[in-house]
């Protein structure tokens, strides 16, 4: 089952600055659990990111990820309230999407 | 005990003065900071912070009940400034207790859970999705960031906590002959490149009380204090230091009353 | 501390630990979702065959690409790795860590009002450098820092 | 800043317990709150007369005479290898000294392997160019060059690993041959690696 992530976007004059947060075991396949039995592979392969519906940054990952992947990016021309999308999908088909507020900086 | 390891370092530091023998990481700056700096920043940790949220006030076990009647020093129910004043006395209890005990209370109690379950569960295994008490825990602790540390000592229970902490903080045991004070009494100390904190000064001391529950970076889970203290007696080679013990509580006494005033800002991040 | 240690191995995996998974996963399955999922070059073993399925054969040093990353990384199964590219109509990213088993660990496709910078954590087996692979106004550049890898702990 | 005592004790109506009732109080947590797979085990938590003298609590001093005792009770404790030779093999000892695993207890289970790490990269800086190594303890770098190898260096050295209080009493530093975390013949191998001119510790 696919936990929340944590989007937090804030604009720096007029860039996004955008930091996302996600729960995932981005395993490489070859790791044992406490059974001794090989844990299968199960990694994010993609990262979608949209700015008011429009596509920002378009990601290919591998299992070289790190597990609970963090990802972060700036987009131009962003204002307060502006809507962040964020959407992954792994090799096991599974998928998350979540959304975010851009707050003006704090 | 400050005589003889001054003298060591001085018999020491005299043969190694001759030809100045500095360790490579004082020539190059800080080549660690910048790391865990970029780490710290987002910190995988404030994703447990809503499991347990949920946690708390889901109706769970045998009793079908949830945790928001739990008394954690102030009140039921009420989070908000309670891990700041803990460990304390609950005369409930008859005992003092801290933030994980004073949980293991009310999951068996409000919620029929056994004790033991939850305690064999409480450490979750490494790159587990953790246990619900280290989600639990971090999720109280949160409600109380921003503030400050304010554990006192006005109940005979908890002055003796406190000088127990102290005691077994400087008592060496085992077959490294060592205490806490061993790696923890003196600054800018490393277990290979792992700073350890200076606990006998009280900015160190705050650091440490102020970012328990933490994640850890090297497991992907969020680490609570009572791991923290159990995997030192391991690392020491002494026996495993029972889950919410009084010689775990004592330990705790001591360094968060040592660490009073420090801001509590949870989830930490450690490498 | 040997815990982590044993966790670090596990996680990260070995070169047969990359292999095999290949092997046995991604390969075979067939479930691969991404449609644009660079397939070629996240199983090429070299860093030239990474290259070559990015179509960046032949790229050149850039002063103007930016890699923040530790000089040591205490753990090397989160190395935080963040890519700043000044170049102008800055159009795809990717980061490679060129003695991974598979060296290419992501690529950033950058569009619309998106900067040319990104950050992210990797999995590091061993020090290495670490690549930046910036396309940009059709052309590719490069920049690489060396990270070191200690296996952190204190047993 | 360092810490005392807590002064806020005056403030409050408990009395403050005397350091025998804290004892006594500390004592039985140590006896109950620990868990072992056998009671041999268990017994690590037991302090010989040595621990004792040297568990100080915060700023308290080691007397004259209690130094004395536990010099003197390292003296004895410090045992030879039975081969007679001081000085093993340095790349045992290289091994040895990077390795910190052995002996601990977890999920009530010991780590047994064949002999224990010798556990020197932890505390100490080794060869120049290493930079994964701790600083708890002084620089170890170069040590063979500082002293050369001449048997009363490698006697001393022995007797430095067997067990430091016997120089340094209190130290913080594990008596590692006296504890029986190292067998007599690993310190020997320990100390060719200290003081090998071939040893990457004393490359120049």
């Amino acid at each position: 089952m696919a936990e929340p992530m944590k989007i937090r976007a804030t604009l720096q004059g007029d860039v996004a600055d955008v930091r996302i947060l996600m729960l995932h075991p981005m395993e490489t396949g070859q790791r044992k659990d406490a059974k001794g039995e090989i844990v299968p592979m199960h990694f994010i392969q993609g990262v979608m990111v949209t700015h008011n519906g429009k596509t920002v940054l378009d990601t290919q990952w591998s299992q070289a990820v790190s597990r609970n992947p963090f990802l972060g990016l700036r987009i131009k021309g962003a204002k307060a309230g502006d809507k962040i999308g964020v959407t992954w999908v792994d090799n096991k088909g599974d998928k998350r999407t979540d959304e975010a507020t851009v707050t003006p900086a704090s | 005990m400050p005589t003889a390891r001054a003298g060591i370092a001085a018999i020491l530091l005299a043969c190694l003065a001759a030809w100045g023998a500095a360790p490579a990481l004082a020539q190059s700056g800080d080549p660690l900071g910048v790391g865990r700096k970029m780490l710290a920043e987002d910190n995988p940790g404030d994703l447990w912070i809503e499991q347990g949220k949920t946690l708390f006030h889901q109706k769970r076990g045998p009793k079908n009940a949830s945790l928001e009647q739990c008394d954690f020093g102030l009140g039921p129910g009420k989070l908000v400034g309670a891990t700041a004043r803990l460990p304390r006395y609950f005369p409930d209890t008859d005992s003092v207790q801290d933030l994980e005990s004073r949980l293991l209370t009310c999951m068996v109690q409000l919620q029929g859970f056994n004790r033991d379950d939850i305690v064999k569960r409480a450490i979750s295994p490494a790159g587990s999705n953790g246990s619900d008490v280290e989600a639990l825990a971090l999720y109280i602790t949160s409600r109380s960031n921003g503030m400050k540390m304010n554990v006192s000592l006005s109940h005979q229970k908890e002055y003796d906590m406190y000088q127990a902490g102290e005691y077994l903080f400087y008592r060496r045991s085992g077959q490294t002959d060592f205490a806490c004070v061993q790696c923890h009494g003196e600054a800018n100390k490393r277990i290979r490149l792992q700073d350890l904190i200076h606990m006998t000064d009280q900015k160190g001391v705050q650091e440490v009380v102020s970012t328990w529950p933490a994640y850890r970076g090297a497991h992907f889970v969020v680490r609570t204090m009572q791991w923290r203290l159990y995997d030192c007696f391991w690392q020491m080679r002494l026996p495993e230091l029972k889950y919410a013990s009084d010689a775990s509580i004592a330990l705790t006494t001591y360094l968060h009353y040592q660490g009073n005033g420090a801001v509590i800002t949870v989830p930490g991040f450690k490498r | 501390m040997i815990i982590a240690r044993r966790t670090f191995l596990k996680l990260t995996g070995g070169a047969g630990a990359f292999a095999a998974a290949f092997a046995a996963g991604l390969v075979s399955s067939g479930r691969v979702l991404a449609a644009n999922w660079n397939k070629a070059g996240f199983e090429s073993k070299a860093l030239a065959d990474v290259m070559k399925s990015l179509g960046a054969t032949g790229a050149t040093d850039s002063k103007d690409i930016i890699i923040t990353a530790p000089d040591i990384a205490e753990n090397g199964a989160v190395v935080p790795v963040a890519i700043t590219s000044r170049l102008p109509n800055t159009q795809q990213i990717s980061i490679v860590a060129e003695k991974n088993p598979f060296p290419l660990a992501a690529t950033f496709d950058v569009t619309g009002g998106g900067e040319g910078y990104v950050s992210v954590r990797i999995k590091m087996g061993q020090t290495s450098d670490v690549w930046a692979v910036v396309k940009a106004d059709g052309k590719y550049f490069t920049a690489r820092k060396e990270v070191k890898i200690t296996v952190g702990g204190c047993g | 800043m360092v810490l005392g005592a807590p002064a806020l004790i005056a403030a409050g109506c408990a009395t403050f317990p005397d350091s025998a009732t804290t004892q006594r109080i500390a004592e039985k947590m140590v006896s109950e709150d620990f868990t072992a797979p056998t009671p041999a085990l268990l017994k690590r938590l037991v302090q010989d007369r040595s621990q004792q003298i040297c568990s100080k609590i915060g700023d308290a001093r080691l007397t004259q005479e209690e130094a004395a005792e536990v010099v003197k009770l390292a003296r004895a404790s410090i045992q030879y290898p039975s081969s007679g030779k001081l000085v093993g093999n340095w790349k045992i000892g290289d091994d040895l000294a990077h390795d910190g695993a052995g002996d601990r207890i977890q999920g009530g289970r010991l780590e047994k392997r064949k002999e224990n790490g010798g556990l020197c990269q932890n505390c100490h800086a080794l060869a120049p160019d290493e930079i994964n190594v701790g600083n708890v303890g002084p620089s170890l770098t170069g040590y063979g060059l500082q002293r050369g190898n001449s048997e009363a260096i490698a006697k001393l050295t022995y007797e430095r690993i067997y067990n430091t209080w016997a120089y340094s009493p209190c130290s913080n530093m594990p008596r590692l041959g006296a504890t029986r975390h190292l067998t007599p013949e690993q310190i020997t191998h320990m100390v060719a690696y200290l003081l090998d001119p071939a040893s990457p510790i004393n490359k120049r």
